[in-house]
């Protein structure tokens, strides 16, 4: 199956950066903030909230959890690698098909798209407000 | 221009014969014939595709969501909308409705004005009557003159009561007026005004552009632009649909339920619950795309043309009185008239027995009919599949009526 | 008993190859395939009576209406009502809301429960929370066992804060539990609670008798039981109909208009606003037909089969676990399952790719599911022309998912 | 046309007991009651008035008024010279089916059914209320 390729079965498996912020003080001294957000698709079931620590308008931190399928699971996974170093006003003018095609990196069939795109939406969401 | 004697092979209704007569098939108002090409859209999706909509699952579920997705675009692109911003409903009726309780309910208090006009369809009266009881607004109407046409001094003097909503309908579907919908809309927004239009008779017989008309609101139905029933749009502009409340609530306009509450999805869900008519939404893109192939300004033509044979002629008939205007460009669609001394419904069942199809009655504008002092009325009404024949086989036929009743 | 095998070649859409594998279409409880007396009945009628429902107009008027009419006949006959109190809707979803906004709006006030369960449809949660935002009501839900059951003792004693109305599903879309509606509406009436019955998954698989039920609205639609979408009923107690506000107004539900107020018709007009779908009725009647030349009893009966032999095959599949009861006496239409360890959407997603199309997700039950502790859950789900041979392939296909996740 | 039979174009053409009480003051002394109620049919715009004058209760003098087609006013008409005479009591008993027959003499087909029976339904609205 095209969909289940090597790389998203990796992801989905092994997600990177998943996790939160929550339970983690910020040092004293400590620049930045923290950016969230999180929504969801009601079709699947699919929740992912992310996290961005932020400090000099640059991301220095991404953490991210949700239950999703494996779609959405490696799709958050991969866009949380991405984001991490990058400067928050290039990802914010990023349009959706950029951050899906430097961001995530893999395609599926349109049936799935939602699955793909939440991780996108959320940290669009986050970038917008 | 195109050859109704040829379209009206593609429609199988017109090759029935009743009582041994060719169908003369002049009640295209109140709906109109299906062309095959229309009816083959829908069996075709029920024997390919059928599914319900849900991304995802499976590869029809997939087939059916595009098929809804491309049929909403196919609409926006027709009239000048975006995608999100057509919803799929029954008919013109549901659509006004939904900006009834939608937009009605939350936004009007007591005094506030509602403006419609005397020419309305009941579709655009009663919602706004029903919403005024709820809320305490009050629905004023914009007079019509003598001669079928919206009287605009009259309009500009109900716009000093400073309405919050316009409702009025493009095309008269009980005098074939055609109002000036335009610059009557530009005048409404600069008092604050919001402007829904009923597009029901304009869709079938003329180009529309919602940005050009710039109202806020468009309605129609699919039924009677050749596709088929129990689909319907309404258009509205993103901004003010996206403040709206949903107004059908349910499965698929909901992003998140829990016990004590839920969240809306964006549009158009929002304001689509339950399964749509998925066929019924295919069938209306065939619809579109035939009145395309045939242009629609062609379509224009043709229907003038009707109008002004139709006029000339059935004007000529003994004891025949016609309503609304004479001029061709500010008619569209059907001609309507009354008979001296015979009832209206007299008259459509001579005429049904000539195979000669028309209605008779109020026509859903019981004010209207009230304020030209017309108790019921003749009305032919076209579409493209109508040709010089019908009217001769109509005025053949009404020479019946002065046998029978002989007046 | 009838044979499915033989049922299948009368549904066009399953002769359909995907990716050269024969189509396993288990997703009928989102919507069921027609079969071609059906897709069929609805060509004829566009072919030859399509015309809007007016009678005494003409010839096709009269046909029309008369279609209609006896469409509202055959259903009120079929579940056992009386043909007036037969209201044609879109959907099941506009026929709760119909109630939602005629009964709901103007009989609740602050305080007041509204008691539907755990284990509904959105379509039966979200109306009512929009009417308790409306009105200050409040809704209760009645919980749902971990065996996928309505638990009585929590029924009882929800009953005791006097809930004016009772919205419950007969057999639940995502568990496929049968509700003992009969005793349970016994129990709502003894209250002086009205009950909503929701047939969306019952009217398919099971003699549905309305009277027998003894409640005092029921919906459902025509999409799900082999007929077309855009066409579904509410049936009500012609008392209560008669005392309820009308829902969507305009042309057809009115008996006079006046620039002021209206008057509405009688029952049913009353509630049917605009061009009503009558090739959705008549498409309606014809799969009505065809299920009551199978024998409904023998529909049920094929149910059964397939929910037994379901039950045990899935079951068996390594990482499945069943959602709702075991015994199929009490459930009809559906298996819903998790598969440990994979996402339902990929689940769905492997079996597409076999050619077996099921859904996944929370199939419009998030309360359900969220009840469940379920994130989401594959569901199978049958109708008259679903084989042993479907169950095997599905079973087949389940396999896959294990090679290509190594669960 | 089987439906304007000579009988209905008489009665629609010289319609019977057409008028109202309205003007009519009832003589001192005289007893008995004026009944009086209408109706329409809103697709063909007819509407149909009936006054039953009932002494002892007995129907002694029927007048209706209205707009109708044809087949409305025969059908007013023929049915106000069948009232006349009968006791309240009898009419109230009848069926609409009895009333058609017995009390108007004529069919249409269907589509014109409304028409007919717009009397009818006045006339049982009258002795219902
Ligand atoms: C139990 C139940 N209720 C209501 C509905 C809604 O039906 P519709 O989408 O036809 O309005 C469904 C269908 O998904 C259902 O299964
Ligand atoms: C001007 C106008 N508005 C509204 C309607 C109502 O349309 P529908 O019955 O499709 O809801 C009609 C059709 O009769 C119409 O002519």
């Amino acid at each position: 199956m095209d969909i289940y390729k090597e790389e998203v079965m990796d992801h989905s498996e092994h997600p990177r950066n998943q996790g939160s912020f929550d339970n983690v003080l910020i040092k004293d001294g400590q620049v930045g903030q923290i950016l969230e957000g999180r929504d969801s698709n009601v079709s699947c079931g699919d929740m992912v909230q992310f996290q961005l620590r932020v400090e000099d308008g640059k991301i220095v931190e991404v953490k991210w959890k949700g239950v999703g399928c494996a779609i959405a699971t490696a799709s958050a996974s991969k866009l949380s690698e991405y984001l991490k170093g990058q400067a928050l006003e290039d990802v914010r003018e990023m349009s959706e098909e950029e951050m899906v095609e430097k961001g995530i990196g893999f395609s599926v069939n349109p049936g799935r798209e939602k699955c793909l795109m939440l991780p996108v939406k959320v940290v669009r969401k986050i970038l917008e407000s | 221009m195109f050859e109704p004697e040829e379209i009206r092979k593609d429609f199988p209704i017109l090759q029935r014969k009743i009582g041994g007569k060719e169908i003369v098939y002049l009640d295209s108002g109140a709906t109109s014939q299906k062309p095959k090409q229309v009816i083959e859209a829908i069996s075709k999706y029920y024997e390919t595709n059928n599914a319900n909509v849900h991304r995802g699952a499976h590869t029809l579920g997939d087939e059916s969501t595009q098929l809804l997705e491309e049929a909403r675009e196919t609409i926006a692109k027709w009239i000048g909308g975006k995608s999100e911003e057509v919803i799929f409903v029954r008919n013109t009726t549901e659509a006004i409705n939904l900006v009834a309780y939608g937009w009605g309910l939350d936004n009007l208090k007591k005094d506030d004005v509602i403006l419609t006009t005397e020419m309305e369809h009941h579709s655009n009266i009663v919602p706004w009557q029903e919403v005024a009881r709820r809320t305490g607004a009050k629905v004023e109407m914009v007079k019509v003159t003598s001669e079928g046409l919206l009287d605009q001094d009259n309009y500009k003097d109900k716009l000093k009561l400073k309405p919050k909503l316009v409702a009025m309908v493009q095309v008269s579907n009980a005098l074939g007026t055609i109002n000036p919908i335009v610059e009557m809309t530009k005048q409404a927004h600069k008092i604050g005004a919001l402007v829904l239009v009923d597009g029901a008779q304009a869709v079938p017989h003329m180009k529309v552009d919602v940005q050009k008309i710039g109202c806020d609101w468009y309605a129609f139905s699919g039924h009677k632009m050749l596709g088929p029933m129990g689909i319907g749009v309404l258009w509205g502009k993103k901004e003010i649909l996206n403040k709206m409340s949903p107004f059908l609530t349910g499965g698929g306009m909901i992003s998140e339920v829990y016990v004590d509450h839920s969240t809306w999805t964006e549009l158009p869900e929002k304001f689509e619950a339950g399964t749509p008519n998925v066929a019924g939404a295919v069938g209306l893109v065939s619809a579109i795309e035939y009145l395309d192939r045939l242009g629609i300004e062609n379509v224009r033509e043709h229907d003038k043309w009707l109008t002004v044979y139709g006029l000339q002629l059935i004007a000529g008939v003994e004891g025949v009185e016609i309503l609304g205007p004479r001029d061709a460009e500010l008619r569209s669609g059907s001609i309507s008239f009354t008979y001296t001394g015979v009832h209206a419904h007299d008259v459509a069942t001579v005429l049904d027995s000539q195979g000669v199809m028309v209605r008779s009655g109020y026509h859903c504008t019981m004010p209207l009919h009230n304020k030209l002092g017309v108790v019921a009325s003749v009305r032919v009404s076209f579409n493209v599949y109508t040709t010089k024949n019908d009217i001769d086989r109509l005025v053949e036929a009404l020479l019946e009526v002065k046998k029978i009743f002989g007046k």
